[in-house]
Protein backbone atom coordinates (compact mmCIF):
# COMPACT_ATOMS: atom_id res chain seq x y z
CA UNK A 1 0.00 0.00 0.00
CA UNK A 2 0.87 3.15 -0.78
CA UNK A 3 0.17 5.19 2.58
CA UNK A 4 1.88 2.49 5.02
CA UNK A 5 -1.00 1.28 6.78
CA UNK A 6 -3.44 4.41 6.07
CA UNK A 7 -6.83 3.08 4.94
CA UNK A 8 -7.94 4.89 1.34
CA UNK A 9 -11.25 4.40 2.91
CA UNK A 10 -13.01 8.45 3.46
CA UNK A 11 -15.19 8.33 6.00
CA UNK A 12 -15.64 12.35 5.97
CA UNK A 13 -14.06 14.87 3.80
CA UNK A 14 -13.91 18.40 4.31
CA UNK A 15 -12.83 21.24 1.23
CA UNK A 16 -11.49 24.38 2.24
CA UNK A 17 -10.21 27.34 0.21
CA UNK A 18 -8.53 30.54 2.13
CA UNK A 19 -6.76 33.58 0.88
CA UNK A 20 -3.03 34.02 1.54
CA UNK A 21 -3.94 36.59 4.20
CA UNK A 22 -2.17 36.03 7.75
CA UNK A 23 -5.04 35.96 9.66
CA UNK A 24 -6.19 32.77 7.84
CA UNK A 25 -3.31 30.83 9.70
CA UNK A 26 -5.32 30.86 13.05
CA UNK A 27 -8.34 29.65 10.78
CA UNK A 28 -7.12 27.31 9.04
CA UNK A 29 -5.86 25.31 11.94
CA UNK A 30 -9.32 26.03 14.07
CA UNK A 31 -10.53 24.95 11.24
CA UNK A 32 -8.55 21.68 10.86
CA UNK A 33 -9.38 21.20 14.55
CA UNK A 34 -12.90 21.52 14.18
CA UNK A 35 -13.25 18.93 11.72
CA UNK A 36 -10.68 15.81 13.77
CA UNK A 37 -12.78 16.78 16.67
CA UNK A 38 -15.44 14.04 15.51
CA UNK A 39 -12.28 11.28 16.01
CA UNK A 40 -12.68 12.48 19.80
CA UNK A 41 -8.19 13.19 19.54
CA UNK A 42 -6.34 13.61 23.03
CA UNK A 43 -5.06 17.11 23.10
CA UNK A 44 -1.78 16.69 22.56
CA UNK A 45 -2.73 15.23 19.17
CA UNK A 46 -4.87 17.97 18.37
CA UNK A 47 -2.09 20.31 19.17
CA UNK A 48 0.26 18.36 17.04
CA UNK A 49 -1.92 18.58 13.66
CA UNK A 50 -2.56 22.45 14.10
CA UNK A 51 0.78 23.12 14.24
CA UNK A 52 1.85 21.02 11.45
CA UNK A 53 -1.20 22.82 9.41
CA UNK A 54 -0.17 26.22 10.52
CA UNK A 55 2.83 25.68 9.13
CA UNK A 56 1.70 24.48 6.04
CA UNK A 57 -0.44 27.27 5.61
CA UNK A 58 2.16 29.68 6.88
CA UNK A 59 4.42 28.38 4.22
CA UNK A 60 1.82 29.14 1.59
CA UNK A 61 1.59 32.79 2.59
CA UNK A 62 4.97 33.34 3.42
CA UNK A 63 6.86 31.68 0.42
CA UNK A 64 4.49 30.85 -2.22
CA UNK A 65 2.99 33.66 -2.42
CA UNK A 66 5.27 35.98 -1.59
CA UNK A 67 4.64 39.29 -3.35
CA UNK A 68 0.80 38.71 -4.32
CA UNK A 69 -2.42 37.64 -2.83
CA UNK A 70 -3.51 33.16 -3.94
CA UNK A 71 -5.60 31.12 -3.16
CA UNK A 72 -4.66 28.54 -0.38
CA UNK A 73 -6.83 25.05 -1.20
CA UNK A 74 -6.87 22.61 1.86
CA UNK A 75 -8.28 19.06 2.41
CA UNK A 76 -8.84 17.23 5.16
CA UNK A 77 -10.17 13.09 5.19
CA UNK A 78 -11.15 11.63 7.84
CA UNK A 79 -9.92 7.59 6.91
CA UNK A 80 -11.31 4.52 8.47
CA UNK A 81 -9.31 3.57 11.28
CA UNK A 82 -9.14 6.97 13.13
CA UNK A 83 -6.47 8.28 10.22
CA UNK A 84 -5.97 11.76 8.58
CA UNK A 85 -5.27 12.73 5.86
CA UNK A 86 -4.09 16.56 5.04
CA UNK A 87 -3.40 18.28 2.13
CA UNK A 88 -2.73 22.10 1.45
CA UNK A 89 -2.34 23.10 -1.55
CA UNK A 90 -1.08 26.20 -3.62
CA UNK A 91 -0.20 27.94 -6.71
CA UNK A 92 2.62 29.71 -5.70
CA UNK A 93 6.16 29.79 -6.70
CA UNK A 94 7.16 26.47 -5.96
CA UNK A 95 10.51 24.88 -4.89
CA UNK A 96 12.96 24.36 -6.82
CA UNK A 97 14.99 21.44 -4.92
CA UNK A 98 12.36 20.03 -2.13
CA UNK A 99 15.10 17.89 -0.52
CA UNK A 100 17.55 20.90 0.50
CA UNK A 101 13.41 22.87 1.46
CA UNK A 102 12.90 19.80 4.04
CA UNK A 103 16.77 19.66 6.03
CA UNK A 104 16.08 21.64 9.73
CA UNK A 105 17.14 25.15 9.57
CA UNK A 106 16.98 25.41 5.38
CA UNK A 107 15.32 28.79 4.85
CA UNK A 108 15.19 30.91 1.97
CA UNK A 109 13.60 33.65 3.99
CA UNK A 110 16.05 36.79 4.10
CA UNK A 111 14.25 38.78 7.13
CA UNK A 112 16.14 36.70 9.78
CA UNK A 113 12.66 35.29 11.41
CA UNK A 114 12.06 32.45 9.80
CA UNK A 115 13.76 29.35 11.65
CA UNK A 116 13.76 26.94 8.84
CA UNK A 117 12.07 24.59 10.92
CA UNK A 118 8.60 24.39 9.35
CA UNK A 119 8.87 21.39 7.42
CA UNK A 120 10.58 19.36 10.17
CA UNK A 121 7.69 20.05 12.20
CA UNK A 122 5.00 18.45 9.96
CA UNK A 123 7.35 15.97 9.79
CA UNK A 124 8.05 15.02 13.16
CA UNK A 125 4.12 15.75 14.37
CA UNK A 126 2.75 14.18 11.68
CA UNK A 127 3.18 10.25 10.64
CA UNK A 128 3.97 10.53 6.90
CA UNK A 129 4.72 13.86 5.31
CA UNK A 130 4.62 14.77 1.43
CA UNK A 131 5.80 17.19 -0.69
CA UNK A 132 5.70 17.66 -3.69
CA UNK A 133 6.34 21.10 -5.81
CA UNK A 134 6.96 22.43 -9.31
CA UNK A 135 8.63 25.52 -10.02
CA UNK A 136 6.10 28.63 -11.14
CA UNK A 137 3.56 25.81 -10.76
CA UNK A 138 2.71 25.44 -6.94
CA UNK A 139 3.30 22.91 -4.11
CA UNK A 140 1.08 20.00 -2.40
CA UNK A 141 2.10 19.17 0.81
CA UNK A 142 0.18 16.05 2.14
CA UNK A 143 0.31 14.79 5.64
CA UNK A 144 -1.11 11.99 7.77
CA UNK A 145 -1.72 11.04 11.13
CA UNK A 146 -3.71 8.52 13.35
CA UNK A 147 -5.18 9.74 16.60
CA UNK A 148 -4.77 6.84 19.48
CA UNK A 149 -8.32 5.52 19.14
CA UNK A 150 -10.35 6.80 22.02
CA UNK A 151 -12.98 7.89 19.49
CA UNK A 152 -13.77 4.68 17.47
CA UNK A 153 -16.55 3.09 19.41
CA UNK A 154 -18.54 6.30 19.94
CA UNK B 1 -9.72 45.12 11.78
CA UNK B 2 -8.23 41.56 11.95
CA UNK B 3 -8.03 39.73 16.23
CA UNK B 4 -4.75 38.82 16.79
CA UNK B 5 -5.51 36.62 19.29
CA UNK B 6 -1.86 37.46 21.45
CA UNK B 7 -0.09 40.21 23.56
CA UNK B 8 1.85 40.41 25.99
CA UNK B 9 2.84 42.29 29.31
CA UNK B 10 5.77 43.42 30.61
CA UNK B 11 7.82 44.77 33.68
CA UNK B 12 11.42 45.92 33.74
CA UNK B 13 13.36 45.79 37.04
CA UNK B 14 17.32 46.65 37.51
CA UNK B 15 18.15 45.25 34.11
CA UNK B 16 15.58 42.75 34.00
CA UNK B 17 13.10 42.52 31.37
CA UNK B 18 10.23 40.45 31.65
CA UNK B 19 7.96 39.73 28.95
CA UNK B 20 4.71 37.11 29.35
CA UNK B 21 3.28 36.52 26.30
CA UNK B 22 -0.60 35.27 25.87
CA UNK B 23 -2.49 33.93 23.15
CA UNK B 24 -1.73 32.13 20.25
CA UNK B 25 2.06 32.84 18.47
CA UNK B 26 2.33 32.11 14.96
CA UNK B 27 3.56 33.92 11.74
CA UNK B 28 0.69 36.80 11.81
CA UNK B 29 0.97 37.37 15.64
CA UNK B 30 4.54 36.79 15.69
CA UNK B 31 4.71 39.77 13.40
CA UNK B 32 2.97 41.78 15.50
CA UNK B 33 4.86 41.11 18.89
CA UNK B 34 8.18 41.16 17.17
CA UNK B 35 8.04 45.43 16.74
CA UNK B 36 6.53 45.60 20.65
CA UNK B 37 9.05 43.38 21.97
CA UNK B 38 12.11 45.22 19.70
CA UNK B 39 10.74 48.63 20.97
CA UNK B 40 10.99 47.82 24.55
CA UNK B 41 14.75 45.67 24.21
CA UNK B 42 16.04 48.68 22.27
CA UNK B 43 14.53 51.46 25.14
CA UNK B 44 15.72 49.10 28.39
CA UNK B 45 18.81 47.78 26.56
CA UNK B 46 18.34 45.00 29.42
CA UNK B 47 21.20 42.71 30.72
CA UNK B 48 18.54 39.99 30.93
CA UNK B 49 15.23 39.32 29.41
CA UNK B 50 13.01 36.84 30.70
CA UNK B 51 10.36 35.43 28.06
CA UNK B 52 7.29 34.01 30.01
CA UNK B 53 5.58 31.77 27.91
CA UNK B 54 3.25 29.77 30.41
CA UNK B 55 0.12 32.02 28.76
CA UNK B 56 0.92 30.54 25.67
CA UNK B 57 -1.66 27.95 23.87
CA UNK B 58 -0.55 27.51 20.64
CA UNK B 59 3.54 27.91 18.97
CA UNK B 60 4.66 26.91 15.76
CA UNK B 61 7.99 27.24 13.65
CA UNK B 62 7.22 31.60 13.75
CA UNK B 63 7.24 31.49 17.59
CA UNK B 64 10.95 29.26 17.00
CA UNK B 65 11.94 32.69 14.72
CA UNK B 66 10.20 35.28 17.34
CA UNK B 67 12.27 33.60 20.30
CA UNK B 68 15.67 33.30 18.46
CA UNK B 69 15.60 37.33 16.56
CA UNK B 70 15.15 38.67 19.97
CA UNK B 71 17.80 36.36 21.52
CA UNK B 72 20.05 37.89 18.54
CA UNK B 73 19.07 41.18 19.71
CA UNK B 74 19.55 41.70 23.26
CA UNK B 75 23.28 39.24 22.98
CA UNK B 76 23.94 42.98 20.64
CA UNK B 77 23.74 45.07 23.48
CA UNK B 78 25.61 41.90 26.03
CA UNK B 79 22.23 40.45 27.16
CA UNK B 80 21.60 37.32 28.20
CA UNK B 81 18.03 35.43 27.97
CA UNK B 82 15.74 32.78 29.70
CA UNK B 83 12.48 30.99 28.43
CA UNK B 84 10.22 30.45 31.50
CA UNK B 85 7.43 27.75 31.89
CA UNK B 86 6.34 26.82 28.48
CA UNK B 87 3.57 24.53 28.74
CA UNK B 88 3.71 20.68 27.08
CA UNK B 89 2.90 21.22 23.68
CA UNK B 90 5.32 24.39 23.41
CA UNK B 91 8.18 22.61 25.00
CA UNK B 92 7.94 19.98 22.17
CA UNK B 93 8.43 22.43 19.15
CA UNK B 94 11.17 23.87 21.31
CA UNK B 95 12.83 20.50 22.31
CA UNK B 96 12.72 19.90 18.29
CA UNK B 97 14.73 22.48 17.34
CA UNK B 98 16.89 22.13 20.25
CA UNK B 99 16.83 25.67 21.83
CA UNK B 100 17.96 24.51 25.24
CA UNK B 101 21.01 23.95 23.61
CA UNK B 102 21.11 27.95 23.75
CA UNK B 103 18.53 29.61 25.41
CA UNK B 104 17.93 28.12 28.94
CA UNK B 105 14.60 27.06 29.27
CA UNK B 106 13.70 27.41 33.48
CA UNK B 107 10.14 25.65 34.92
CA UNK B 108 9.66 28.17 37.81
CA UNK B 109 6.13 27.18 38.17
CA UNK B 110 7.11 23.49 37.52
CA UNK B 111 9.33 23.76 40.33
CA UNK B 112 6.84 25.20 42.91
CA UNK B 113 4.46 22.60 41.82
CA UNK B 114 6.88 19.91 43.22
CA UNK C 1 -27.75 49.04 -2.78
CA UNK C 2 -28.56 45.86 -3.28
CA UNK C 3 -27.93 44.78 0.50
CA UNK C 4 -29.68 47.60 2.56
CA UNK C 5 -26.66 49.03 4.00
CA UNK C 6 -24.23 46.31 3.61
CA UNK C 7 -20.73 47.28 1.88
CA UNK C 8 -19.58 44.94 -1.41
CA UNK C 9 -16.07 44.82 -0.26
CA UNK C 10 -14.90 41.85 0.78
CA UNK C 11 -12.16 41.80 3.55
CA UNK C 12 -11.79 37.85 3.33
CA UNK C 13 -12.92 34.98 1.58
CA UNK C 14 -13.65 31.29 2.81
CA UNK C 15 -14.95 28.64 0.59
CA UNK C 16 -16.18 25.14 2.77
CA UNK C 17 -16.96 21.99 0.77
CA UNK C 18 -18.94 19.17 3.28
CA UNK C 19 -20.51 16.08 2.57
CA UNK C 20 -24.15 15.61 4.10
CA UNK C 21 -23.33 14.02 6.65
CA UNK C 22 -25.37 15.27 9.58
CA UNK C 23 -22.33 15.10 11.81
CA UNK C 24 -21.66 18.29 9.13
CA UNK C 25 -24.58 20.25 11.44
CA UNK C 26 -21.29 21.07 14.73
CA UNK C 27 -18.58 21.23 12.09
CA UNK C 28 -19.81 23.87 9.54
CA UNK C 29 -21.09 26.32 12.37
CA UNK C 30 -17.91 25.67 14.61
CA UNK C 31 -15.81 26.81 11.19
CA UNK C 32 -17.91 29.65 10.35
CA UNK C 33 -17.16 30.54 14.08
CA UNK C 34 -13.84 30.45 13.53
CA UNK C 35 -13.72 32.37 10.42
CA UNK C 36 -15.50 35.60 12.46
CA UNK C 37 -13.72 35.56 15.20
CA UNK C 38 -11.22 38.07 13.18
CA UNK C 39 -14.18 40.29 13.43
CA UNK C 40 -14.28 40.37 17.33
CA UNK C 41 -17.95 39.71 17.60
CA UNK C 42 -20.20 40.00 20.95
CA UNK C 43 -20.62 35.85 21.85
CA UNK C 44 -24.67 36.44 21.99
CA UNK C 45 -23.89 37.43 17.75
CA UNK C 46 -21.67 34.54 17.22
CA UNK C 47 -24.17 32.31 18.65
CA UNK C 48 -26.74 33.52 16.45
CA UNK C 49 -24.67 33.17 13.64
CA UNK C 50 -23.84 29.71 14.91
CA UNK C 51 -27.80 28.96 15.12
CA UNK C 52 -28.38 30.30 11.37
CA UNK C 53 -26.05 28.19 9.97
CA UNK C 54 -26.76 25.11 11.66
CA UNK C 55 -30.50 25.84 10.15
CA UNK C 56 -29.07 26.08 6.61
CA UNK C 57 -26.62 22.81 6.99
CA UNK C 58 -29.41 21.02 8.47
CA UNK C 59 -31.79 21.70 5.47
CA UNK C 60 -29.20 20.59 3.37
CA UNK C 61 -29.11 17.01 4.89
CA UNK C 62 -32.51 16.92 6.01
CA UNK C 63 -34.47 18.05 3.41
CA UNK C 64 -32.17 18.92 -0.10
CA UNK C 65 -30.41 15.34 0.34
CA UNK C 66 -32.61 13.24 1.77
CA UNK C 67 -32.38 10.00 0.21
CA UNK C 68 -28.59 10.29 -0.62
CA UNK C 69 -25.69 12.16 -0.02
CA UNK C 70 -24.69 14.98 -1.69
CA UNK C 71 -22.12 18.09 -0.98
CA UNK C 72 -23.23 21.35 0.98
CA UNK C 73 -20.91 24.07 -0.32
CA UNK C 74 -20.69 27.17 2.09
CA UNK C 75 -19.07 30.70 1.67
CA UNK C 76 -18.47 33.46 3.87
CA UNK C 77 -17.11 36.56 3.44
CA UNK C 78 -16.19 39.21 5.67
CA UNK C 79 -17.24 42.64 4.33
CA UNK C 80 -15.92 46.34 4.90
CA UNK C 81 -17.62 47.08 8.10
CA UNK C 82 -17.78 44.25 10.03
CA UNK C 83 -20.78 42.30 7.99
CA UNK C 84 -20.28 38.88 7.26
CA UNK C 85 -22.09 37.06 3.95
CA UNK C 86 -22.90 33.41 4.58
CA UNK C 87 -24.20 31.27 1.90
CA UNK C 88 -25.12 27.69 1.99
CA UNK C 89 -26.05 25.85 -1.33
CA UNK C 90 -27.18 22.50 -2.51
CA UNK C 91 -27.75 20.67 -5.30
CA UNK C 92 -30.89 19.02 -3.75
CA UNK C 93 -34.16 18.73 -4.63
CA UNK C 94 -35.18 22.22 -4.44
CA UNK C 95 -38.24 23.99 -2.79
CA UNK C 96 -41.29 24.08 -4.82
CA UNK C 97 -42.96 27.31 -3.29
CA UNK C 98 -40.02 29.13 -1.24
CA UNK C 99 -42.48 31.68 0.22
CA UNK C 100 -44.76 28.86 1.65
CA UNK C 101 -41.75 27.26 2.76
CA UNK C 102 -40.72 30.50 5.05
CA UNK C 103 -43.58 30.55 7.00
CA UNK C 104 -43.14 29.27 10.64
CA UNK C 105 -44.03 26.29 11.17
CA UNK C 106 -44.14 25.33 7.61
CA UNK C 107 -42.50 21.66 7.42
CA UNK C 108 -42.61 18.61 4.90
CA UNK C 109 -40.67 16.81 6.99
CA UNK C 110 -43.40 13.69 7.98
CA UNK C 111 -41.34 12.11 10.94
CA UNK C 112 -42.87 14.78 13.42
CA UNK C 113 -39.69 15.73 14.72
CA UNK C 114 -38.54 18.77 12.89
CA UNK C 115 -40.32 22.29 13.76
CA UNK C 116 -40.72 24.11 10.65
CA UNK C 117 -39.01 26.78 12.69
CA UNK C 118 -35.64 26.72 10.82
CA UNK C 119 -36.13 29.43 8.11
CA UNK C 120 -38.06 31.62 11.10
CA UNK C 121 -34.89 31.41 13.14
CA UNK C 122 -32.26 32.30 10.23
CA UNK C 123 -34.83 35.16 9.77
CA UNK C 124 -34.56 36.60 13.20
CA UNK C 125 -31.10 35.79 13.95
CA UNK C 126 -29.50 37.41 11.03
CA UNK C 127 -30.10 40.70 9.45
CA UNK C 128 -31.05 39.46 6.09
CA UNK C 129 -32.15 36.36 4.63
CA UNK C 130 -32.55 35.36 1.02
CA UNK C 131 -33.60 32.03 -0.12
CA UNK C 132 -33.38 30.77 -4.58
CA UNK C 133 -34.61 27.50 -5.32
CA UNK C 134 -35.08 26.02 -8.17
CA UNK C 135 -37.28 22.35 -7.78
CA UNK C 136 -34.65 19.49 -9.02
CA UNK C 137 -32.14 21.70 -8.81
CA UNK C 138 -30.93 22.83 -5.92
CA UNK C 139 -31.56 25.84 -3.39
CA UNK C 140 -29.35 28.97 -1.89
CA UNK C 141 -29.92 30.78 0.98
CA UNK C 142 -27.60 33.63 1.59
CA UNK C 143 -27.55 35.87 4.95
CA UNK C 144 -26.00 39.28 6.00
CA UNK C 145 -24.99 39.91 9.36
CA UNK C 146 -23.40 42.91 11.02
CA UNK C 147 -21.69 42.94 14.20
CA UNK C 148 -21.60 45.52 16.51
CA UNK C 149 -18.18 46.71 16.17
CA UNK C 150 -15.88 46.08 18.98
CA UNK C 151 -13.32 44.63 17.00
CA UNK C 152 -12.93 47.59 14.28
CA UNK C 153 -9.57 48.64 15.77
CA UNK C 154 -7.86 45.73 17.10
CA UNK D 1 -17.16 6.47 15.34
CA UNK D 2 -18.69 9.95 14.68
CA UNK D 3 -18.20 12.23 18.57
CA UNK D 4 -21.84 13.38 19.20
CA UNK D 5 -21.04 16.35 21.74
CA UNK D 6 -23.87 15.78 23.93
CA UNK D 7 -25.70 13.38 26.57
CA UNK D 8 -27.67 13.15 29.75
CA UNK D 9 -28.21 11.86 33.10
CA UNK D 10 -31.50 11.41 34.86
CA UNK D 11 -33.02 10.29 38.23
CA UNK D 12 -36.32 9.44 38.53
CA UNK D 13 -38.40 10.16 41.34
CA UNK D 14 -42.19 9.44 42.44
CA UNK D 15 -44.00 9.85 39.15
CA UNK D 16 -41.37 13.15 38.06
CA UNK D 17 -38.33 11.62 35.57
CA UNK D 18 -35.51 14.75 35.21
CA UNK D 19 -33.49 14.52 32.38
CA UNK D 20 -29.96 16.86 32.56
CA UNK D 21 -29.04 17.39 28.56
CA UNK D 22 -25.85 18.56 28.09
CA UNK D 23 -24.09 19.56 24.66
CA UNK D 24 -24.88 21.07 21.93
CA UNK D 25 -28.32 20.28 20.44
CA UNK D 26 -28.54 19.86 16.63
CA UNK D 27 -30.39 17.60 14.65
CA UNK D 28 -27.33 15.15 14.51
CA UNK D 29 -27.66 14.73 18.32
CA UNK D 30 -31.51 15.12 18.45
CA UNK D 31 -31.73 11.91 17.17
CA UNK D 32 -29.77 9.88 19.36
CA UNK D 33 -30.89 11.94 22.48
CA UNK D 34 -34.91 10.96 21.48
CA UNK D 35 -34.24 7.72 21.50
CA UNK D 36 -32.92 7.12 24.71
CA UNK D 37 -35.16 9.36 26.07
CA UNK D 38 -38.27 8.23 24.98
CA UNK D 39 -36.89 4.70 25.81
CA UNK D 40 -37.10 6.12 29.83
CA UNK D 41 -40.55 7.51 28.72
CA UNK D 42 -41.62 4.51 27.96
CA UNK D 43 -39.96 2.68 31.03
CA UNK D 44 -41.13 4.84 33.76
CA UNK D 45 -44.38 6.37 32.33
CA UNK D 46 -43.73 9.78 34.43
CA UNK D 47 -46.43 11.91 35.86
CA UNK D 48 -43.79 14.89 35.22
CA UNK D 49 -41.05 15.72 32.99
CA UNK D 50 -38.37 18.07 34.04
CA UNK D 51 -36.12 19.21 31.17
CA UNK D 52 -32.92 20.22 32.39
CA UNK D 53 -31.12 23.09 30.20
CA UNK D 54 -28.60 24.42 32.13
CA UNK D 55 -25.25 22.36 30.50
CA UNK D 56 -26.50 23.28 26.71
CA UNK D 57 -24.49 25.86 25.29
CA UNK D 58 -25.86 25.34 21.78
CA UNK D 59 -29.24 24.70 20.42
CA UNK D 60 -31.07 24.84 17.20
CA UNK D 61 -34.31 24.75 15.47
CA UNK D 62 -34.02 20.72 16.32
CA UNK D 63 -33.91 21.09 19.52
CA UNK D 64 -37.58 22.49 19.65
CA UNK D 65 -38.67 19.28 17.79
CA UNK D 66 -36.90 17.17 20.55
CA UNK D 67 -38.63 19.28 23.19
CA UNK D 68 -41.66 19.11 21.30
CA UNK D 69 -41.83 15.61 20.53
CA UNK D 70 -41.02 14.49 23.64
CA UNK D 71 -43.97 17.06 25.07
CA UNK D 72 -46.78 14.94 23.11
CA UNK D 73 -45.20 11.45 24.15
CA UNK D 74 -45.54 12.43 28.00
CA UNK D 75 -49.39 13.94 26.74
CA UNK D 76 -50.07 10.59 25.59
CA UNK D 77 -49.07 8.76 28.90
CA UNK D 78 -51.00 11.69 30.72
CA UNK D 79 -48.06 13.67 32.37
CA UNK D 80 -47.13 17.40 31.90
CA UNK D 81 -43.95 18.66 31.60
CA UNK D 82 -41.47 22.02 32.35
CA UNK D 83 -38.44 23.03 31.05
CA UNK D 84 -35.64 24.12 33.34
CA UNK D 85 -32.47 26.56 33.27
CA UNK D 86 -32.04 27.59 29.39
CA UNK D 87 -29.55 29.45 29.45
CA UNK D 88 -29.56 33.59 27.47
CA UNK D 89 -29.17 31.80 23.76
CA UNK D 90 -31.10 28.55 24.36
CA UNK D 91 -33.97 30.99 26.16
CA UNK D 92 -33.86 33.04 22.80
CA UNK D 93 -35.21 30.21 20.82
CA UNK D 94 -37.36 28.88 23.02
CA UNK D 95 -38.74 32.38 22.82
CA UNK D 96 -38.61 32.63 19.18
CA UNK D 97 -40.83 29.86 18.85
CA UNK D 98 -43.68 31.11 21.87
CA UNK D 99 -42.60 27.88 23.93
CA UNK D 100 -43.86 28.92 27.24
CA UNK D 101 -47.08 29.50 26.33
CA UNK D 102 -47.25 25.40 25.71
CA UNK D 103 -44.36 24.28 28.10
CA UNK D 104 -43.70 25.98 31.51
CA UNK D 105 -40.14 27.54 31.63
CA UNK D 106 -38.91 27.66 35.47
CA UNK D 107 -35.75 29.23 36.29
CA UNK D 108 -34.45 27.41 39.59
CA UNK D 109 -30.77 28.94 39.49
CA UNK D 110 -31.71 32.14 38.09
CA UNK D 111 -33.82 32.33 40.88
CA UNK D 112 -31.33 31.62 43.31
CA UNK D 113 -29.15 34.58 42.16
CA UNK D 114 -31.69 36.83 43.05
N1 LIG E 1 4.51 26.40 -0.21
C1 LIG E 1 5.78 26.79 -0.52
N2 LIG E 1 6.02 27.46 -1.67
C2 LIG E 1 7.28 27.84 -2.00
N3 LIG E 1 8.35 27.59 -1.22
C3 LIG E 1 8.18 26.91 -0.07
C4 LIG E 1 6.89 26.48 0.34
N4 LIG E 1 7.04 25.84 1.52
C5 LIG E 1 8.36 25.86 1.81
N5 LIG E 1 9.05 26.50 0.86
C6 LIG E 1 10.52 26.67 0.82
O1 LIG E 1 11.12 25.75 1.72
C7 LIG E 1 11.91 26.43 2.69
C8 LIG E 1 11.86 25.71 4.02
O2 LIG E 1 10.55 25.74 4.54
P1 LIG E 1 10.32 25.55 6.10
O3 LIG E 1 11.02 24.32 6.55
O4 LIG E 1 8.84 25.62 6.36
O5 LIG E 1 11.06 26.78 6.80
P2 LIG E 1 10.74 28.37 6.79
O6 LIG E 1 9.31 28.57 6.44
O7 LIG E 1 11.03 28.80 8.19
O8 LIG E 1 11.66 28.98 5.79
C9 LIG E 1 11.35 27.84 2.71
O9 LIG E 1 12.29 28.80 3.19
C10 LIG E 1 10.98 28.06 1.25
O10 LIG E 1 12.10 28.38 0.48
N1 LIG F 1 -32.19 23.13 1.35
C1 LIG F 1 -33.47 22.71 1.19
N2 LIG F 1 -33.77 21.87 0.19
C2 LIG F 1 -35.03 21.45 0.01
N3 LIG F 1 -36.08 21.83 0.79
C3 LIG F 1 -35.84 22.67 1.80
C4 LIG F 1 -34.53 23.14 2.07
N4 LIG F 1 -34.59 23.98 3.12
C5 LIG F 1 -35.88 24.01 3.51
N5 LIG F 1 -36.64 23.22 2.72
C6 LIG F 1 -38.11 23.07 2.80
O1 LIG F 1 -38.65 24.14 3.58
C7 LIG F 1 -39.36 23.61 4.70
C8 LIG F 1 -39.23 24.55 5.89
O2 LIG F 1 -37.88 24.57 6.33
P1 LIG F 1 -37.55 25.02 7.81
O3 LIG F 1 -38.23 26.31 8.11
O4 LIG F 1 -36.08 24.99 7.99
O5 LIG F 1 -38.24 23.93 8.75
P2 LIG F 1 -37.92 22.36 8.97
O6 LIG F 1 -36.50 22.08 8.57
O7 LIG F 1 -38.12 22.16 10.43
O8 LIG F 1 -38.89 21.60 8.14
C9 LIG F 1 -38.80 22.23 4.91
O9 LIG F 1 -39.70 21.37 5.60
C10 LIG F 1 -38.53 21.79 3.47
O10 LIG F 1 -39.70 21.35 2.86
Amino acid sequence: MRNKGFSSVVRNEMKLTLPSYSVNEGVARAVVAAFCAQLDPAASELADVKCAVSEAVTNCIVHAYRDSVGSIYITVKILEGNGVRIEVRDRGCGIADVKAARQPLFTTDPSGERSGMGFTVMENFMDILRVRSKPGKGTVVIMFKRFAGRGENK
Amino acid sequence: MMNSNCGFEHEYNEGELYVRLRGEIDHHSAAMLRGDIDTLIYEKRPQRLLLDLSGVGFMDSSGLGLIMGRYSLVREFGGSMAILDPAEPIMKILNLAGIKRIIAIEKTKGAKKK
